[in-house]
């Protein structure tokens, strides 16, 4: 009950957010350059061609009337048709929904086997030769750019060895997750690292905190200190971090979306941005605008969850 | 451990520059940084060829003597053009964050200092700003200005201001419950010369640091949107570029998006090693 | 040498010349696109990835020959044309059924040409203005003109006028002709079009499949019925190195859009047959030939000599070797591409002429350091190479080329608006006909010949004319002297020809890709 | 009687919590922290004013509204009879000049990155305290008064030890010539040893400069030391306000007589002669009615849980708030 | 007070850090602890009483190097492994700590920290262990202690959280209770209370305690015994009464007089000239020489021992100073 109290007034809180998020939504879309109308009608249309779709998509009206259009439509889950797909983007996004949620997932999956485990091999031993090693790798790989590590993870892993598929989706859980490993392990790559820096942080700060201190001297074994008083602190802070950085990690999505040609969200999005359709563009970024704010909802209901301290306010 | 932690006063601790001398990892960022900035600052005289000059009669050549990394599509050094990048590549670490962090700067001090109504519309302003996964945010300004350097500054500017902006807010609040600041209203101190003189340096650590990992997160970005066609612009040598000219002979001409990955990989390397070691540097003392 | 595929693959296109040995039957064939459709209606059809593959889902009543020029028998088995041109009337094939099995009618004839020439829904209606009516008669359609249409008959063979079902569209969701449409496409099963293939899959901007249409009326060497596939699987992969890897791979049979650059090595690749297509594609660059700039600027680019100097002053050659790695040609006509009926000249326009090109600069009176824009599409290598190499060729004639980099949407804008000096463009045709490029290209009233603000009164009257002239060799007389005079004008940068270069795993025999960018996948096979 | 230099008259405070959005919605009043509750005292010229009280219960929200730091919820503060939160006066720093405070944690109440140099001469400076060529002089003489040594001005707070810390704050506060002093917990940070050095400082100081000096402190024994006049806090209130002496050795509150005894005594033979104070204090998000100590209190009856007594004069003593203070010194 | 020792602390020495930069926080330290006795460790910020808490039950080892010898009811404590002290530690000797704010896992119930002591030491079943820590609450006084087991230590006051702090460190009964600073952040009327309560569960359990404060005060109402550490030596050692009453080294002559006791009001205080020295930086001889107004050249040279007095009493001075009397009454 509780719980659900604490979703509806997050809820609430949103909706100032996402007025906001609509207004920019709104502005970046209409300052978009080049003509909407020629995108749909093609370059060789005629000028009363033109001017007959922009009649029918109410390009002629003053700006607050589109935004009330587009304000009031959203709200009835109309996000227009696509000019490049032709179809509901409500469609298209639901389509390829699926495709990018589950990449994300997967990387950050993938992320947490990886940064883990290492995190707290280099934070137990801070200082000595394996937090060395294992800082400096996952520091180079914060440094690799997702676009040309997914090339190379392609070229030789998919392409050459033929250890996985050069591109798509496959049909299935399993063909997914094998699908997708590359593209995900790529997105994963670099998240891994933050989460890495993070947690190993984390655990180095909790290792030394007081309650730890207190956990030891009532002669706890390790293996409850580690996981019992250190992991779950340090969760608290990485699993906020998680969430924070959705938003980026959305980001390399995109790229390696392109780059592996997974059919996802980020694909259009690059697709319609170069197409200049406005009714997509609108959809994918509100879409991705909720993805976000839910995958911060989660976060913190989770973080609740964690620590009783949050459970009050 | 708390009672040792309070040392008293410590005629000599070691200064910064000893410090900053016993970390290896800060050591090696400041000196990857410092030569990419040499080349940056003067590419030609690194560079054995310019960069632009298109050669017919030496397509893709494999590295040689002459030409180290070997030519492009167009017969171009592909060194020279590498080199002549680090100038696009160093001005887009600068140039994408710097303008960032003055504005996030004041606007975080300002807001975080008198809060209030201005601290609640930044804090819708930033929740909704951070609601976009920052490419989709940037990409689609990019789209609205242009495509080009200059528009992605503006774009990454438009929208990086906003991290700045929460960390300086949330450390200038976390700085306004040291008493000094305190000490300072007390003293009758104008908020002007409390904001700036007092809480500013001491809050901009954090903000410093994050600073440094940015402008490794600058040439990603950079080079990302270089790499779809978004950033710096063909022929302009740009690393995302080389990698985007190279992409199809990754294994016929392995030499062209190697090198200036390498260069990014290096570069954000060094970046990310100068933050790490400011963040131990520049932890506030006793 | 693999790239002279021409003729044979022709050949085979048009089912007249079939090898004799025996198909593999059945299979699938995977094919890795560079853009996906949006909407496959013979109609409705704007973009290339759409129009191409109009033709295996529509069939149309007459069919592009083996020549490339002339028309032959398709839906209807014979056509006549009266003697004042004003009437074509042809007889329908009998038995022939959609792909959902039902009769294919004259009623469904009537539909699709009054479809198709409705200036209220199709963008291609300009193209059948000649036509008065369409009347049916049994299985025999007659089609009645307002003036006489030499290109009526080649229209007939073109994809706006594949024949669709009327009870489809009669029985299809949605108010309007166009919602039918779409609302036909979304629903991907067999039923509008008697092509070789229906649509049997789609995921918008992801995937397509395409799968044999068993009541398909043309045979095949073994003498059953084509397509010899069982189905097509389209994958869209827009990154050119991805789908040539997935090919390399071997998770696709073909891919489309082959990087020039890759074409050499992908020819030594012993699993793989790099085809190049002749197309009628064009690469040109529409000049501003306005006396002013749109911002009210002095434009030197309005004098022809200027024009003339920087065509000579551009090494085609040197471009295709850089752009294309040689495999292209420069353009012989200034209008069309030598693939294209009535095309004029065997010599490359304005060949590689520094002298020249100087000694007319200096009859213009350009100053040195004068600048000019060159317009490129954004994360484009071509036109980024192509700016490179001209900055570099024209510094010669004391021209300071600068780039504006700018997206496909904003050059289509300032191309109409005329804010541009320079920038690139490209041309397939859709029609067999050089009528449809030569409008688009010089015909002011059209675009404003391709908005570079050229306007030729001798030029104009000769199109008018040559578009009601039945006579082929008068007609080819007008085309001719609308090359010569669009050469001397020089509104554009004449650049280069290119084939279609797509890469076809050795395993599949029989896949065409027509001059006019037509996707052909009747006569294909796999073998497994 | 000498001069009242600052009337504080029925000061109250209540910080607004978490009023969240829900709460709003429902019309439902938002929480406060009651911090202040009425609190009334006049500091007289020259004196020491000792406030003592537990944790949260207020003494330090009074040093911080004094300064005006904090706003009150209503009351006044009068400076030499102008009110300092009345509109005309509240943008004039010159206030801020006339009375100086010093805060509790010499870690945090000094700029890091300022020298001492720059700390004292920046105060100097802003208040125009003396001319530009005289600022390193007076800084010389400011170290001197509070007994740093000359090279200390160019030293960073962080090569100073705690009692040299609070020493530059005190220097800081002296440089503007103020006339009253609010010592926060000045010395409860330190060490005993150091302590000492300190508080005998402030005496010193106070002697020579003439200050009016409030010392809100914790430990007893401190304020005791260094007071004239003490003032009792419980819960935003005063229970009891008198001359030091009298009240340290006669407590007459409840309260009072309970914060002394738990004290621990050096003298290891007082072991277990204490009044002992049960539970603890109640939450100042949920003041109890009546007096606000009656929970705690051996003497409460009905009365103290519904009627909050007022502070009043007591033959011999200071002022206490107490229905029973009578009966109690009667049964003592 | 004559008992048989059950901890026995000899020539321990801590020091921080590792490698370059090392810090000596304890040096020789020595001490015992007797069955039921109430040892007070007094001394400022920094001279080392925390650390030789934490050095007796092993948790410095993570930040230093610990040598010397702690011998528990006969059995050497710094050569055991960590595995094999942990039965040891929270059965044997307990220890609580200054804060109880940041001391108790705020993500763990009251109730799970408590049970987590009882199923480490003991065999306890489930339904026991929670009697027990129920048992335990009440013990320690907090109100109907069996609702309370659910709630987190936030939800609890701070001298409440410091009797939970108590609970589960007793939990296993201990013979030791390690109390570092218990009730430094505490208001007085709570330390009363706090004080109180230790005591009177040493009493009862007849459980050692090793009381470190900074507070003399403190050191008076509850120790039998007191050591008074200065730069990480002990300095002085003795029954309370008689180190009180008449302590002999300088620097806990210093101590008593700053307090402000018996003291005429509104006057100087004594107080010890200069500041404590830097751990990383100590003078050869006395570490209080330099402060210490009878120093001599010898002082300065050499370190003088901690040497046995008289019967009860250890001090580590070449002069003694015994001129001023000490307590206040």
């Amino acid at each position: 009950m509780a719980t659900l109290q604490y979703i509806l007034k997050r809820l609430t809180l949103m909706i100032p957010t996402f007025l906001l998020v609509m207004v920019i939504i709104f502005l970046l879309v209409r300052f978009l350059p080049g003509d909407p109308a020629l995108a749909i009608a093609g370059d060789r249309a005629s000028d009363a061609d033109l001017a007959a779709i922009r009649d029918r998509l109410g390009l002629n009206e003053p700006a607050w009337v589109q935004f009330w259009l587009f304000l009031t439509n959203t709200v009835q889950g109309d996000l227009g048709t696509s000019i490049l797909m032709r179809t509901e983007v409500l469609d298209v996004v639901f389509q390829r929904l699926p495709t990018t949620a589950f990449l994300t997932v997967y990387a950050v999956g993938l992320s947490v086997l990886i940064a883990g485990p290492m995190a707290f091999v280099a934070a137990l031993n801070r200082g000595r030769w394996p937090d060395t090693v294992i800082r400096t790798v996952f520091q180079v790989g914060l440094s690799m750019p997702v676009f040309y590590i997914g090339l190379v993870l392609l070229t030789f892993l998919a392409a050459q060895l033929r250890w996985f598929p050069v591109g798509g989706y496959g049909e299935g859980f399993v063909s997914h997750l094998y699908h997708l490993f590359l593209p995900a392990f790529t997105v994963a790559l670099y998240t891994s690292a933050i989460i890495l820096r993070n947690l190993r942080s984390a655990i180095i700060e909790v290792l030394d905190a007081e309650y730890v201190q207190f956990a030891r001297a009532k002669g706890l074994p390790n293996r409850v200190i580690l996981g019992r008083h250190v992991l779950r602190n340090a969760l608290i802070s990485t699993v906020t971090l998680l969430g924070l950085s959705i938003g980026n990690l959305m980001s390399g999505t995109l790229v390696t979306e392109t780059v592996f040609a997974v059919p996802g969200l980020g694909r259009l999005m690059l697709e319609a941005i170069f197409a200049r359709d406005y009714p997509l563009i609108q959809g994918l970024t509100l879409t991705f605008a909720v993805l976000v704010s839910l995958v911060f909802l989660l976060t913190d209901l989770f973080q609740s969850s964690l620590d009783p301290r949050m459970r009050l306010s | 451990m708390s009672d040792t932690a309070v040392s008293s006063s410590a005629p000599s601790r070691p200064s910064r520059l000893q410090l900053a001398l016993g970390k290896p990892g800060f050591l090696i960022g400041c000196l990857i940084i410092a030569l990419s900035t040499l080349l940056a600052l003067m590419p030609n005289v690194f560079a054995p060829y310019d960069p632009n000059y298109i050669d017919y009669l030496a397509i893709r050549q494999p590295p040689s003597w002459a030409h180290p990394f070997g030519t492009d599509s167009l017969g171009r050094d592909s060194f020279s053009r590498v080199i002549h990048a680090y100038r696009v590549n160093m001005q887009m670490a600068i140039l994408a964050t710097v303008f960032a962090l003055v504005i996030g700067v004041v606007v975080g001090a300002l807001v975080g200092y008198y809060r209030g109504i201005a601290d609640m519309i930044f804090g819708r302003v930033v929740d909704a700003i951070i609601t976009f996964p920052f490419l989709v945010l940037v990409i689609a300004v990019v789209a609205v200005l242009g495509p080009g350097l200059i528009n992605m500054y503006i774009a990454i500017t438009m929208v990086g201001w906003v991290y700045y902006a929460r960390l300086m807010r949330a450390e200038i609040i976390a700085q306004m419950g040291n008493d000094y600041s305190d000490a300072g209203m007390v003293m009758g101190y104008s908020d002007r010369r409390i904001i700036f003189r007092h809480l500013l340096p001491n809050a901009i650590t954090p903000v410093l640091i994050y600073w440094m990992t940015d402008m490794a997160l600058a040439i990603l970005l950079g080079s990302s949107l270089g790499y779809l066609g978004l950033g710096a612009q063909p022929p302009q040598a740009e690393w995302g570029v080389l990698i985007a000219e190279g992409r199809n002979f990754i294994t016929t001409a392995w030499w062209l998006s190697l090198m200036p990955g390498i260069a990014i990989v290096l570069t954000g390397l060094g970046f990310s090693l100068i933050g790490d070691g400011l963040a131990d540097l520049l932890r506030p003392r006793g | 040498m693999k790239r002279t595929v021409m003729v044979a693959a022709l050949a085979a296109a048009t089912a007249l010349c079939t090898p004799a040995m025996a198909q593999e039957r059945g299979g699938t064939l995977k094919f890795a696109r560079y853009d996906g459709s949006r909407l496959i209606d013979p109609i409705y059809a704007d973009r290339n990835p759409d129009i191409w593959m109009v033709g295996s889902l529509f069939d149309t009543l007459l069919r592009t020959g083996s020549d490339g020029s002339s028309v032959v028998a398709g839906l209807a088995e014979s056509h006549s044309v009266s003697e004042d041109g004003l009437s074509v009337s042809l007889t329908l094939r009998d038995g022939v059924k959609f792909a959902n099995g039902s009769e294919l009618t004259s009623a469904d004839v009537v539909f699709s040409l009054d479809r198709a020439r409705n200036l209220d829904l199709s963008p291609w209606a300009g193209l059948l203005g000649s036509i008065k009516s369409v009347a049916a008669d049994g299985n025999t359609v007659t089609i009645s003109l307002n003036n006489p249409d030499p290109t009526l008959l080649s229209m007939l063979a073109t994809f706006n006028t594949g024949i669709v079902s009327k009870a489809a569209f009669d029985a299809a969701e949605g108010a309007t002709d166009q919602e039918k449409s779409a609302a036909i496409f979304a629903s991907a099963s067999a039923g509008v079009g008697s092509g070789p293939f229906y649509m049997c899959d789609f995921e918008q901007g992801a995937s397509m499949k395409f799968c044999a249409n068993d009541n398909y009326w043309r045979m095949g060497s073994d003498g059953k019925a084509l397509p010899y596939l069982e189905s097509v699987d389209f994958e869209i992969i827009p990154d050119d190195a991805t789908r040539i890897l997935k090919l390399q791979a071997g998770e696709v049979d073909v891919a489309e859009f082959v990087p020039f650059s890759r074409v050499a090595e992908l020819e030594a690749d012993p699993k793989i047959n790099m085809n190049l297509y002749p197309s009628t594609r064009i690469i040109y660059s529409p000049i501003n030939t306005r006396d002013t700039r749109a911002d009210g600027t002095p434009n030197p680019l309005a004098d022809p000599k200027v024009r003339q100097a920087i065509n000579y002053a551009t090494n085609k050659e040197a471009l295709i070797g850089l752009v294309l790695q040689g495999a292209g040609k420069p353009m012989t006509s200034p209008l069309m591409a030598a693939a294209t009926p009535m095309s004029t000249g065997e010599t490359p326009l304005y060949s590689y002429d520094m002298a020249k090109a100087q000694e007319l600069i200096k009859e213009a009176g350009v100053e040195p350091g004068t600048e000019i824009t060159l317009t490129t599409l954004a994360g484009s290598a071509d036109d980024s190479t192509i700016f490179a190499a001209l900055q570099q060729m024209w510094s010669p004639l004391g021209l300071k080329v600068n780039v504006e980099q700018v997206d496909g949407a904003t050059r289509g804008a300032k191309n109409r608006s005329g804010e541009f000096d320079i920038h690139t463009y490209g041309w397939v045709n859709d029609v067999n006909d050089p009528s449809q490029v030569v409008g688009w290209l010089g015909y002011h009233p059209t675009r404003k010949a391709v908005g570079t603000g050229w306007n030729n009164d001798e030029f104009n009257g000769l199109f008018e004319a040559a578009a009601v002239e039945l006579d082929p060799a008068k007609r080819a007389e007008q085309f001719a002297k609308m090359q010569d005079i669009y050469a001397e004008a020089a509104p554009l940068l004449f650049m280069y020809e290119t084939p279609f270069a797509v890469a076809v795993s050795k395993s599949v025999e029989g896949y065409v890709q027509t001059p006019l960018g037509n996707n052909i996948f009747d006569e294909a096979s796999v073998n497994r | 009687m000498s001069e009242a230099v600052l009337e504080i008259n029925d000061l109250s405070l209540a910080f607004p919590i978490s009023r969240s959005l829900a709460d709003w919605v429902a019309g439902r009043p938002g929480k406060v922290v009651r911090a202040l509750n009425g609190v009334s005292l006049q500091l007289q010229k020259g004196e020491t004013l000792g406030v003592v009280g537990e944790s949260g219960c207020g003494k330090s929200t009074l040093a911080r509204c004094i300064v005006r730091l904090y706003e009150p919820t209503s009351g006044s503060v009068r400076h030499h009879g102008q009110d300092i939160f009345d509109a005309s006066v509240r943008g004039d720093r010159a206030y801020n000049r006339r009375v100086q405070m010093m805060f509790q944690d010499p870690f945090s109440s000094l700029n890091p990155r300022m020298t001492t140099g720059q700390i004292l001469s920046e105060a100097l400076r802003v208040h125009e305290m003396r001319s530009e060529d005289q600022i390193p002089e007076r800084v010389a003489e400011l170290l001197d008064l509070v007994r740093l040594p000359q090279d200390a001005a160019e030293k960073l707070p962080h090569e100073f030890s705690g009692g040299q810390r609070q020493r530059i704050a005190i220097a800081r506060a002296l440089a503007v010539e103020p006339e009253i002093l609010i010592a926060d917990e000045l010395v409860s940070a330190l060490d005993v040893s150091v302590q000492a050095q300190v508080v005998n400082l402030l005496l010193e100081l106070q002697e020579r400069l003439g200050l009016t000096v409030l010392f809100v402190a914790h430990d007893l024994r401190l304020v005791r030391h260094v007071s004239n006049r003490v003032a009792v806090i419980y819960l935003g209130r005063i229970v009891e306000i008198g001359d030091s002496e009298t009240l340290f050795s006669s407590p007459s509150h409840p309260y009072s007589q309970a914060l002394l005894s738990a004290a621990p005594s050096m003298d290891p033979d007082d072991k277990g002669q204490k009044v002992k104070l049960e539970g603890e204090l109640p939450s100042p998000l949920n003041v109890p009615t009546g007096c606000a100590f009656h929970q705690r209190c051996r003497f409460a009856d009905t009365r103290c849980h519904s009627e909050s007594p007022s502070l009043r004069p007591l033959e011999g003593r200071g002022e206490v708030a107490c229905h029973h203070v009578e009966k109690i010194l009667h049964n003592a | 007070m004559e008992q048989t020792p059950i901890l026995e602390v000899e020539g321990l020495c801590t020091t921080f850090g590792r490698g370059g930069q090392t810090l000596p926080a304890l040096r020789d330290v020595s001490f015992t602890v007797g069955e039921g006795e109430v040892l007070g460790l007094v001394g400022e910020s920094g001279s080392g009483k925390s650390v030789t808490l934490r050095s007796v039950l092993g948790l410095a080892r993570r930040y230093g190097e610990v040598t010397g010898s702690v011998r528990w009811q006969g059995q050497e404590l710094i050569t055991k492994s960590e595995r094999d002290l942990r039965p040891i530690r929270g059965r044997d000797i307990a220890m609580i700590f200054q804060e109880p704010m940041t001391s108790l896992n705020p993500l763990l119930t009251v109730g799970q920290q408590l049970v987590e002591t009882l199923q480490a030491h003991t065999d306890l079943s489930r339904k026991a262990r929670r009697d027990r820590a129920i048992e335990m609450l009440d013990l320690v006084g907090i109100p109907a202690a069996a609702s309370r087991l659910t709630d987190y230590p936030h939800q609890f006051s701070g001298g409440m959280r410091q009797r939970v702090m108590i609970a589960i460190a007793l939990a296993a009964s201990p013979k030791l209770l390690l109390a570092d600073e218990p009730t430094t952040a505490l208001d007085v009327t709570i330390q009363a209370q706090i004080l109180d309560l230790i005591l009177r569960l040493s009493s009862d359990m007849k459980m050692g305690v090793i009381m470190v404060t900074h507070d003399l005060g403190v050191v008076a109402q509850t120790c039998d015994r007191v050591a008074v550490m200065y730069a990480g030596r002990i300095v002085e050692q003795g029954p309370v009464r008689q180190v009180l009453r008449d302590p002999h080294h300088a620097y806990t002559v210093g101590l008593m007089q700053s307090v402000p006791e018996g003291v005429a009001p509104r006057t100087q205080l004594y107080s010890i000239p200069g500041t404590p020295p830097s751990l990383a930086h100590l003078p050869p001889g006395c570490a209080f020489a330099p402060r210490c107004a009878a120093s001599t050249e010898a002082c300065l040279a050499t370190r003088p021992a901690l040497l046995r007095v008289s019967e009860d009493r250890q001090l580590a001075c070449f002069n003694p100073k015994n001129q001023t009397k000490g307590c206040a009454a």
